[in-house]
Protein backbone atom coordinates (compact mmCIF):
# COMPACT_ATOMS: atom_id res chain seq x y z
CA UNK A 1 0.00 0.00 0.00
CA UNK A 2 0.70 3.96 -0.63
CA UNK A 3 -0.39 6.63 1.48
CA UNK A 4 -1.64 10.10 0.83
CA UNK A 5 -1.73 12.88 3.33
CA UNK A 6 -4.01 15.59 3.61
CA UNK A 7 -3.02 18.65 5.02
CA UNK A 8 -5.19 22.02 6.41
CA UNK A 9 -8.39 21.97 4.82
CA UNK A 10 -7.95 19.42 2.58
CA UNK A 11 -8.05 16.70 5.37
CA UNK A 12 -11.56 18.18 6.49
CA UNK A 13 -12.40 17.43 2.98
CA UNK A 14 -11.04 13.95 2.95
CA UNK A 15 -12.47 13.44 6.23
CA UNK A 16 -9.22 12.04 7.60
CA UNK A 17 -5.41 13.25 7.56
CA UNK A 18 -4.40 10.79 5.61
CA UNK A 19 -5.39 7.15 3.77
CA UNK A 20 -4.04 4.36 2.64
CA UNK A 21 -4.52 3.51 -1.21
CA UNK A 22 -2.97 1.20 -3.98
CA UNK A 23 -0.10 1.81 -5.87
CA UNK A 24 -0.08 3.06 -9.04
CA UNK A 25 -0.28 5.81 -11.47
CA UNK A 26 -1.55 8.70 -9.42
CA UNK A 27 -4.65 9.64 -11.81
CA UNK A 28 -5.84 5.82 -11.58
CA UNK A 29 -5.63 6.91 -7.42
CA UNK A 30 -6.99 10.06 -7.56
CA UNK A 31 -10.22 8.16 -9.97
CA UNK A 32 -11.09 6.22 -7.16
CA UNK A 33 -11.17 9.18 -4.38
CA UNK A 34 -14.87 10.95 -4.32
CA UNK A 35 -14.71 13.75 -7.55
CA UNK A 36 -14.69 16.69 -4.95
CA UNK A 37 -11.38 15.67 -3.22
CA UNK A 38 -9.69 14.08 -6.40
CA UNK A 39 -10.68 18.08 -8.17
CA UNK A 40 -9.20 19.59 -4.98
CA UNK A 41 -6.64 17.48 -4.19
CA UNK A 42 -5.30 19.06 -8.29
CA UNK A 43 -5.99 22.46 -7.50
CA UNK A 44 -2.68 24.16 -8.82
CA UNK A 45 -2.01 26.09 -5.86
CA UNK A 46 -2.21 22.56 -4.47
CA UNK A 47 2.01 21.83 -4.24
CA UNK A 48 3.16 17.91 -3.87
CA UNK A 49 5.56 15.88 -1.36
CA UNK A 50 6.72 12.65 -2.71
CA UNK A 51 8.81 11.08 0.75
CA UNK A 52 9.34 14.52 1.68
CA UNK A 53 10.33 15.81 -1.24
CA UNK A 54 8.25 18.76 -2.82
CA UNK A 55 7.74 17.97 -6.70
CA UNK A 56 6.67 19.72 -9.48
CA UNK A 57 3.38 18.26 -10.49
CA UNK A 58 0.93 15.09 -10.40
CA UNK A 59 1.20 14.16 -13.61
CA UNK A 60 4.02 11.55 -14.29
CA UNK A 61 3.85 10.70 -10.46
CA UNK A 62 3.70 6.60 -10.04
CA UNK A 63 3.15 5.42 -6.72
CA UNK A 64 4.77 2.59 -4.93
CA UNK A 65 4.28 0.28 -2.34
CA UNK A 66 5.63 2.84 0.74
CA UNK A 67 5.57 5.58 -0.58
CA UNK A 68 3.73 8.42 0.57
CA UNK A 69 2.20 11.34 -1.12
CA UNK A 70 1.09 15.10 0.88
CA UNK A 71 -0.73 17.49 -0.78
CA UNK A 72 -0.07 20.63 0.31
CA UNK A 73 -2.69 24.01 0.47
CA UNK A 74 -1.53 27.40 0.26
CA UNK A 75 -0.49 27.93 3.90
CA UNK A 76 -2.00 30.22 6.40
CA UNK A 77 -1.28 33.84 7.12
CA UNK A 78 -0.82 35.11 10.01
CA UNK B 1 26.20 26.43 17.56
CA UNK B 2 24.79 28.76 14.58
CA UNK B 3 21.57 27.55 14.12
CA UNK B 4 19.19 26.21 16.61
CA UNK B 5 15.41 24.99 15.63
CA UNK B 6 12.76 23.92 17.95
CA UNK B 7 9.46 22.63 16.60
CA UNK B 8 6.84 22.59 20.08
CA UNK B 9 3.54 20.80 20.92
CA UNK B 10 3.41 22.01 23.91
CA UNK B 11 3.76 25.37 25.92
CA UNK B 12 7.05 27.24 26.10
CA UNK B 13 8.18 30.56 28.41
CA UNK B 14 10.16 32.12 25.31
CA UNK B 15 13.04 33.44 28.33
CA UNK B 16 13.94 29.74 28.99
CA UNK B 17 15.32 29.47 25.04
CA UNK B 18 16.68 33.18 24.55
CA UNK B 19 18.44 32.89 28.11
CA UNK B 20 20.87 29.78 27.51
CA UNK B 21 20.69 31.03 23.53
CA UNK B 22 22.42 34.43 24.55
CA UNK B 23 25.05 32.84 27.06
CA UNK B 24 26.23 30.81 24.24
CA UNK B 25 27.61 32.97 22.88
CA UNK B 26 29.56 35.05 24.37
CA UNK B 27 31.13 38.41 22.78
CA UNK B 28 28.10 39.62 20.87
CA UNK B 29 27.08 42.92 20.20
CA UNK B 30 23.15 42.57 20.42
CA UNK B 31 20.51 40.23 20.48
CA UNK B 32 17.23 41.01 18.71
CA UNK B 33 14.11 38.94 19.76
CA UNK B 34 10.60 38.72 18.44
CA UNK B 35 8.10 36.81 20.21
CA UNK B 36 4.53 36.48 18.95
CA UNK B 37 1.28 35.59 20.81
CA UNK B 38 -1.95 34.07 19.83
CA UNK B 39 -3.86 36.99 19.88
CA UNK B 40 -7.27 37.12 21.66
CA UNK B 41 -8.96 39.83 19.91
CA UNK B 42 -12.57 39.21 17.61
CA UNK B 43 -13.53 36.47 20.18
CA UNK B 44 -10.62 33.81 19.43
CA UNK B 45 -11.10 31.29 21.93
CA UNK B 46 -8.06 28.75 20.27
CA UNK B 47 -5.94 28.73 17.35
CA UNK B 48 -4.95 25.36 15.93
CA UNK B 49 -1.40 24.80 13.81
CA UNK B 50 -1.12 21.94 11.70
CA UNK B 51 2.22 21.26 9.62
CA UNK B 52 3.46 18.25 7.39
CA UNK B 53 7.05 17.08 9.96
CA UNK B 54 9.14 15.90 6.78
CA UNK B 55 8.80 20.00 4.86
CA UNK B 56 8.58 22.00 8.37
CA UNK B 57 11.81 20.69 10.32
CA UNK B 58 14.29 21.20 7.20
CA UNK B 59 12.91 24.25 6.25
CA UNK B 60 13.00 26.01 9.33
CA UNK B 61 17.07 24.50 9.50
CA UNK B 62 17.18 25.80 5.98
CA UNK B 63 15.76 29.38 6.65
CA UNK B 64 17.88 29.66 9.91
CA UNK B 65 21.18 28.74 8.14
CA UNK B 66 19.95 31.31 5.42
CA UNK B 67 19.81 34.24 7.90
CA UNK B 68 22.91 33.32 9.58
CA UNK B 69 25.29 33.04 6.14
CA UNK B 70 23.31 36.49 4.87
CA UNK B 71 23.36 38.58 8.10
CA UNK B 72 26.95 37.62 9.38
CA UNK B 73 25.01 36.60 12.34
CA UNK B 74 27.01 34.57 15.98
CA UNK B 75 23.74 32.78 16.01
CA UNK B 76 19.75 32.47 15.47
CA UNK B 77 17.40 30.61 17.65
CA UNK B 78 13.81 29.32 16.20
CA UNK B 79 11.36 28.24 18.14
CA UNK B 80 8.06 27.56 16.80
CA UNK B 81 4.81 25.74 17.99
CA UNK B 82 1.95 23.64 16.94
CA UNK B 83 -1.00 22.33 18.34
CA UNK B 84 -3.66 23.99 19.80
CA UNK B 85 -3.04 27.23 21.71
CA UNK B 86 -5.04 29.37 23.54
CA UNK B 87 -4.60 33.09 23.54
CA UNK B 88 -1.78 34.89 25.08
CA UNK B 89 0.35 31.57 24.68
CA UNK B 90 3.57 32.21 22.61
CA UNK B 91 3.64 30.94 18.83
CA UNK B 92 6.79 31.72 17.73
CA UNK B 93 9.82 33.19 19.22
CA UNK B 94 13.31 34.41 17.07
CA UNK B 95 16.15 35.25 18.48
CA UNK B 96 19.41 36.83 16.60
CA UNK B 97 22.71 37.42 18.03
CA UNK B 98 25.24 39.46 16.32
CA UNK B 99 28.39 41.74 16.61
CA UNK B 100 25.90 44.52 15.86
CA UNK B 101 22.43 45.64 16.43
CA UNK B 102 21.57 45.86 12.79
CA UNK B 103 22.44 42.57 11.62
CA UNK B 104 20.07 41.06 14.67
CA UNK B 105 17.18 43.29 13.82
CA UNK B 106 17.29 42.76 10.27
CA UNK B 107 17.83 39.09 10.73
CA UNK B 108 14.61 38.43 12.66
CA UNK B 109 12.75 40.99 10.35
CA UNK B 110 13.78 38.42 7.28
CA UNK B 111 13.03 34.97 9.29
CA UNK B 112 9.57 36.15 10.76
CA UNK B 113 8.80 37.13 7.10
CA UNK B 114 9.81 34.15 5.76
CA UNK B 115 8.47 31.86 8.49
CA UNK B 116 4.75 33.40 7.66
CA UNK B 117 5.23 33.15 3.68
CA UNK B 118 7.40 30.15 3.06
CA UNK B 119 6.35 27.85 6.58
CA UNK B 120 4.08 24.62 6.18
CA UNK B 121 1.73 26.04 8.76
CA UNK B 122 -1.76 25.77 8.53
CA UNK B 123 -3.83 27.76 10.85
CA UNK B 124 -7.50 27.42 12.05
CA UNK B 125 -9.00 29.48 14.70
CA UNK B 126 -12.30 28.85 16.93
CA UNK B 127 -14.36 31.30 17.49
CA UNK B 128 -17.91 30.57 19.56
CA UNK B 129 -16.96 26.72 19.74
CA UNK B 130 -16.50 26.35 15.50
CA UNK B 131 -12.97 25.89 14.37
CA UNK B 132 -12.33 28.11 10.74
CA UNK B 133 -9.52 27.55 8.46
CA UNK B 134 -7.45 31.10 7.61
CA UNK B 135 -6.39 31.67 4.13
CA UNK B 136 -2.98 32.94 3.09
CA UNK B 137 -3.01 36.98 3.65
CA UNK B 138 -1.69 38.90 0.33
CA UNK B 139 0.65 41.07 2.16
CA UNK B 140 2.64 38.41 3.54
CA UNK B 141 4.18 37.30 0.17
CA UNK B 142 4.57 41.45 0.20
CA UNK B 143 6.62 41.11 3.28
CA UNK B 144 8.98 38.16 1.92
CA UNK B 145 9.39 40.08 -1.20
CA UNK B 146 10.79 43.30 0.33
CA UNK B 147 13.99 41.25 1.05
CA UNK C 1 1.61 50.80 32.56
CA UNK C 2 2.42 52.27 29.01
CA UNK C 3 6.11 52.79 29.90
CA UNK C 4 8.68 51.31 32.43
CA UNK C 5 12.26 52.76 32.35
CA UNK C 6 14.91 51.89 35.16
CA UNK C 7 18.33 53.24 34.99
CA UNK C 8 20.79 50.81 36.95
CA UNK C 9 24.20 50.70 38.47
CA UNK C 10 24.14 46.99 38.85
CA UNK C 11 24.18 44.14 36.90
CA UNK C 12 20.71 42.78 35.41
CA UNK C 13 19.39 39.69 33.41
CA UNK C 14 17.28 41.19 30.82
CA UNK C 15 15.00 38.28 31.65
CA UNK C 16 13.96 39.45 34.64
CA UNK C 17 12.58 42.42 33.15
CA UNK C 18 10.57 41.23 30.16
CA UNK C 19 9.30 38.11 31.46
CA UNK C 20 7.11 40.12 33.83
CA UNK C 21 6.82 43.15 31.37
CA UNK C 22 5.28 40.57 28.58
CA UNK C 23 3.22 39.20 31.51
CA UNK C 24 1.92 42.60 32.14
CA UNK C 25 0.25 43.05 28.71
CA UNK C 26 -2.06 40.00 28.01
CA UNK C 27 -3.51 40.33 24.58
CA UNK C 28 -0.22 41.49 23.10
CA UNK C 29 0.40 39.94 19.54
CA UNK C 30 4.06 40.31 19.25
CA UNK C 31 6.46 41.55 21.38
CA UNK C 32 10.31 42.39 20.34
CA UNK C 33 13.18 42.97 22.26
CA UNK C 34 16.91 44.11 21.74
CA UNK C 35 19.34 44.01 24.36
CA UNK C 36 22.92 45.46 23.93
CA UNK C 37 25.91 43.87 25.92
CA UNK C 38 29.39 45.31 26.36
CA UNK C 39 31.69 43.54 23.34
CA UNK C 40 35.09 42.28 24.61
CA UNK C 41 36.62 42.64 20.90
CA UNK C 42 39.89 44.95 20.10
CA UNK C 43 41.19 44.63 23.94
CA UNK C 44 38.01 46.45 25.82
CA UNK C 45 38.65 45.32 29.48
CA UNK C 46 35.31 47.88 30.59
CA UNK C 47 32.85 49.88 29.77
CA UNK C 48 32.26 52.83 31.94
CA UNK C 49 29.11 54.91 31.20
CA UNK C 50 28.49 58.29 33.32
CA UNK C 51 25.12 59.99 33.10
CA UNK C 52 23.77 63.71 34.29
CA UNK C 53 20.51 62.10 36.60
CA UNK C 54 18.69 65.30 36.13
CA UNK C 55 18.81 64.77 32.30
CA UNK C 56 19.27 61.17 31.78
CA UNK C 57 15.76 59.60 33.40
CA UNK C 58 13.32 62.22 32.41
CA UNK C 59 14.73 62.04 28.44
CA UNK C 60 14.30 58.76 28.75
CA UNK C 61 10.54 58.55 29.94
CA UNK C 62 10.10 60.73 27.64
CA UNK C 63 11.57 59.27 24.32
CA UNK C 64 9.59 55.68 25.80
CA UNK C 65 6.10 58.31 25.59
CA UNK C 66 7.16 59.38 22.39
CA UNK C 67 7.56 55.86 21.25
CA UNK C 68 4.22 54.33 22.61
CA UNK C 69 2.80 57.61 20.74
CA UNK C 70 4.13 56.72 17.45
CA UNK C 71 3.89 53.24 17.13
CA UNK C 72 0.85 52.80 19.17
CA UNK C 73 1.69 50.20 21.40
CA UNK C 74 0.72 48.86 24.27
CA UNK C 75 3.77 49.01 26.01
CA UNK C 76 7.79 49.65 26.00
CA UNK C 77 10.02 48.73 28.47
CA UNK C 78 13.39 50.60 28.68
CA UNK C 79 16.34 49.82 31.08
CA UNK C 80 19.76 51.09 30.87
CA UNK C 81 23.01 50.71 32.64
CA UNK C 82 25.77 53.28 33.65
CA UNK C 83 28.80 52.61 35.69
CA UNK C 84 31.82 50.26 34.80
CA UNK C 85 30.37 47.16 32.77
CA UNK C 86 32.71 44.14 32.26
CA UNK C 87 32.34 42.62 28.40
CA UNK C 88 29.50 40.34 28.09
CA UNK C 89 27.38 42.65 30.62
CA UNK C 90 23.78 44.19 29.09
CA UNK C 91 23.96 47.71 28.93
CA UNK C 92 20.65 47.91 27.56
CA UNK C 93 17.44 46.25 27.16
CA UNK C 94 14.65 47.57 24.77
CA UNK C 95 10.98 45.78 24.92
CA UNK C 96 8.16 46.89 22.79
CA UNK C 97 4.81 44.77 22.80
CA UNK C 98 2.15 45.85 20.27
CA UNK C 99 -0.90 44.18 18.79
CA UNK C 100 1.50 43.89 15.51
CA UNK C 101 5.30 42.73 14.71
CA UNK C 102 5.69 46.15 12.55
CA UNK C 103 4.88 48.27 15.43
CA UNK C 104 7.03 46.17 18.01
CA UNK C 105 9.88 45.96 15.90
CA UNK C 106 10.11 49.88 14.52
CA UNK C 107 9.78 50.83 17.71
CA UNK C 108 12.48 49.28 19.51
CA UNK C 109 14.59 50.60 16.38
CA UNK C 110 13.25 53.91 17.25
CA UNK C 111 14.25 53.89 20.69
CA UNK C 112 17.38 52.81 20.03
CA UNK C 113 18.36 54.85 17.43
CA UNK C 114 17.47 58.01 19.87
CA UNK C 115 18.66 56.59 22.88
CA UNK C 116 22.41 56.19 21.52
CA UNK C 117 22.17 59.60 19.59
CA UNK C 118 19.62 61.51 22.30
CA UNK C 119 20.36 60.40 25.41
CA UNK C 120 22.88 61.83 28.07
CA UNK C 121 25.33 58.78 28.43
CA UNK C 122 28.96 59.60 28.17
CA UNK C 123 31.45 56.43 27.58
CA UNK C 124 35.17 55.47 27.66
CA UNK C 125 36.50 51.98 27.39
CA UNK C 126 39.56 50.64 29.49
CA UNK C 127 42.18 49.23 27.15
CA UNK C 128 45.80 47.83 28.67
CA UNK C 129 44.46 49.55 31.58
CA UNK C 130 43.95 52.86 30.05
CA UNK C 131 40.46 54.70 30.24
CA UNK C 132 39.43 56.27 27.10
CA UNK C 133 36.31 58.43 26.14
CA UNK C 134 34.52 57.48 23.12
CA UNK C 135 33.76 60.30 20.91
CA UNK C 136 30.27 60.56 18.83
CA UNK C 137 30.33 58.74 15.74
CA UNK C 138 28.21 60.20 12.76
CA UNK C 139 26.31 57.41 11.95
CA UNK C 140 24.44 57.45 15.00
CA UNK C 141 22.82 61.07 13.79
CA UNK C 142 22.43 59.34 10.78
CA UNK C 143 20.38 56.85 12.18
CA UNK C 144 18.19 59.21 14.40
CA UNK C 145 17.70 61.46 10.86
CA UNK C 146 16.17 58.08 9.56
CA UNK C 147 13.27 58.78 12.00
CA UNK D 1 27.99 79.39 46.25
CA UNK D 2 26.90 77.46 43.50
CA UNK D 3 27.64 74.52 41.56
CA UNK D 4 29.35 73.66 38.30
CA UNK D 5 29.05 69.96 36.79
CA UNK D 6 31.47 68.59 34.52
CA UNK D 7 30.41 65.65 32.42
CA UNK D 8 32.36 63.00 30.32
CA UNK D 9 36.02 64.39 29.46
CA UNK D 10 35.25 67.47 30.90
CA UNK D 11 35.55 65.91 34.13
CA UNK D 12 38.92 65.02 33.24
CA UNK D 13 40.09 68.77 32.58
CA UNK D 14 38.89 69.42 35.10
CA UNK D 15 40.31 67.29 37.70
CA UNK D 16 36.78 66.56 39.47
CA UNK D 17 33.07 66.11 38.42
CA UNK D 18 32.12 69.32 40.52
CA UNK D 19 33.40 72.28 41.66
CA UNK D 20 31.89 75.35 44.23
CA UNK D 21 32.09 78.79 42.79
CA UNK D 22 30.80 82.06 43.83
CA UNK D 23 27.19 83.03 42.39
CA UNK D 24 27.76 85.63 39.85
CA UNK D 25 27.67 86.43 36.06
CA UNK D 26 28.65 83.49 34.34
CA UNK D 27 31.27 85.39 32.38
CA UNK D 28 33.34 86.73 35.85
CA UNK D 29 32.79 83.01 37.18
CA UNK D 30 34.31 81.69 34.42
CA UNK D 31 37.05 83.93 34.16
CA UNK D 32 38.35 82.80 37.67
CA UNK D 33 38.91 78.83 35.93
CA UNK D 34 41.96 77.79 34.83
CA UNK D 35 41.92 79.46 31.17
CA UNK D 36 42.30 75.69 29.24
CA UNK D 37 39.22 74.61 31.03
CA UNK D 38 37.18 77.99 30.69
CA UNK D 39 37.90 77.83 26.98
CA UNK D 40 37.02 73.92 26.82
CA UNK D 41 33.55 75.16 28.45
CA UNK D 42 32.84 77.90 25.97
CA UNK D 43 32.99 75.38 23.21
CA UNK D 44 29.73 75.62 20.98
CA UNK D 45 29.38 71.67 21.29
CA UNK D 46 28.83 71.71 24.60
CA UNK D 47 25.50 71.88 25.90
CA UNK D 48 24.22 73.68 29.70
CA UNK D 49 21.86 72.72 31.89
CA UNK D 50 21.05 75.28 34.79
CA UNK D 51 19.35 73.23 37.41
CA UNK D 52 18.45 70.29 35.21
CA UNK D 53 16.85 72.45 32.67
CA UNK D 54 18.85 72.91 29.16
CA UNK D 55 19.33 76.32 28.42
CA UNK D 56 19.99 78.04 25.40
CA UNK D 57 23.70 79.37 25.88
CA UNK D 58 26.10 80.93 28.31
CA UNK D 59 25.90 84.67 27.32
CA UNK D 60 22.97 85.42 30.21
CA UNK D 61 23.75 82.94 32.49
CA UNK D 62 23.61 84.70 36.42
CA UNK D 63 24.25 82.04 38.97
CA UNK D 64 22.51 82.56 42.17
CA UNK D 65 23.12 80.97 45.79
CA UNK D 66 22.53 77.29 45.32
CA UNK D 67 22.54 76.93 41.65
CA UNK D 68 23.65 74.02 39.60
CA UNK D 69 24.86 74.45 36.29
CA UNK D 70 25.82 71.78 34.32
CA UNK D 71 28.28 71.66 31.57
CA UNK D 72 27.52 68.48 29.08
CA UNK D 73 30.07 67.59 25.91
CA UNK D 74 28.79 65.58 22.65
CA UNK D 75 27.53 62.29 24.13
CA UNK D 76 29.41 58.94 22.88
CA UNK D 77 28.65 56.87 20.00
CA UNK D 78 27.95 53.32 20.30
Amino acid sequence: MARLVFLGRLADLAGAGERAVEPGPLAEVLALLPPDLAIALLDERVRIALNGELVGGPESIVLRPGDELAFLPPVSGG
Amino acid sequence: MATEVHLLTHPFHPGQYVGPFTTAHPGLGGVCTFVGEVRGENGVEALELSHYEPLTLPGMKALAQRAVARFGLMGILVVHRSGVMLPGEPIVCVSAVASHRRAAFDAVDFAMDHLKSDSWFWKREKRCGTWRWIDPRPDDYAARDRW
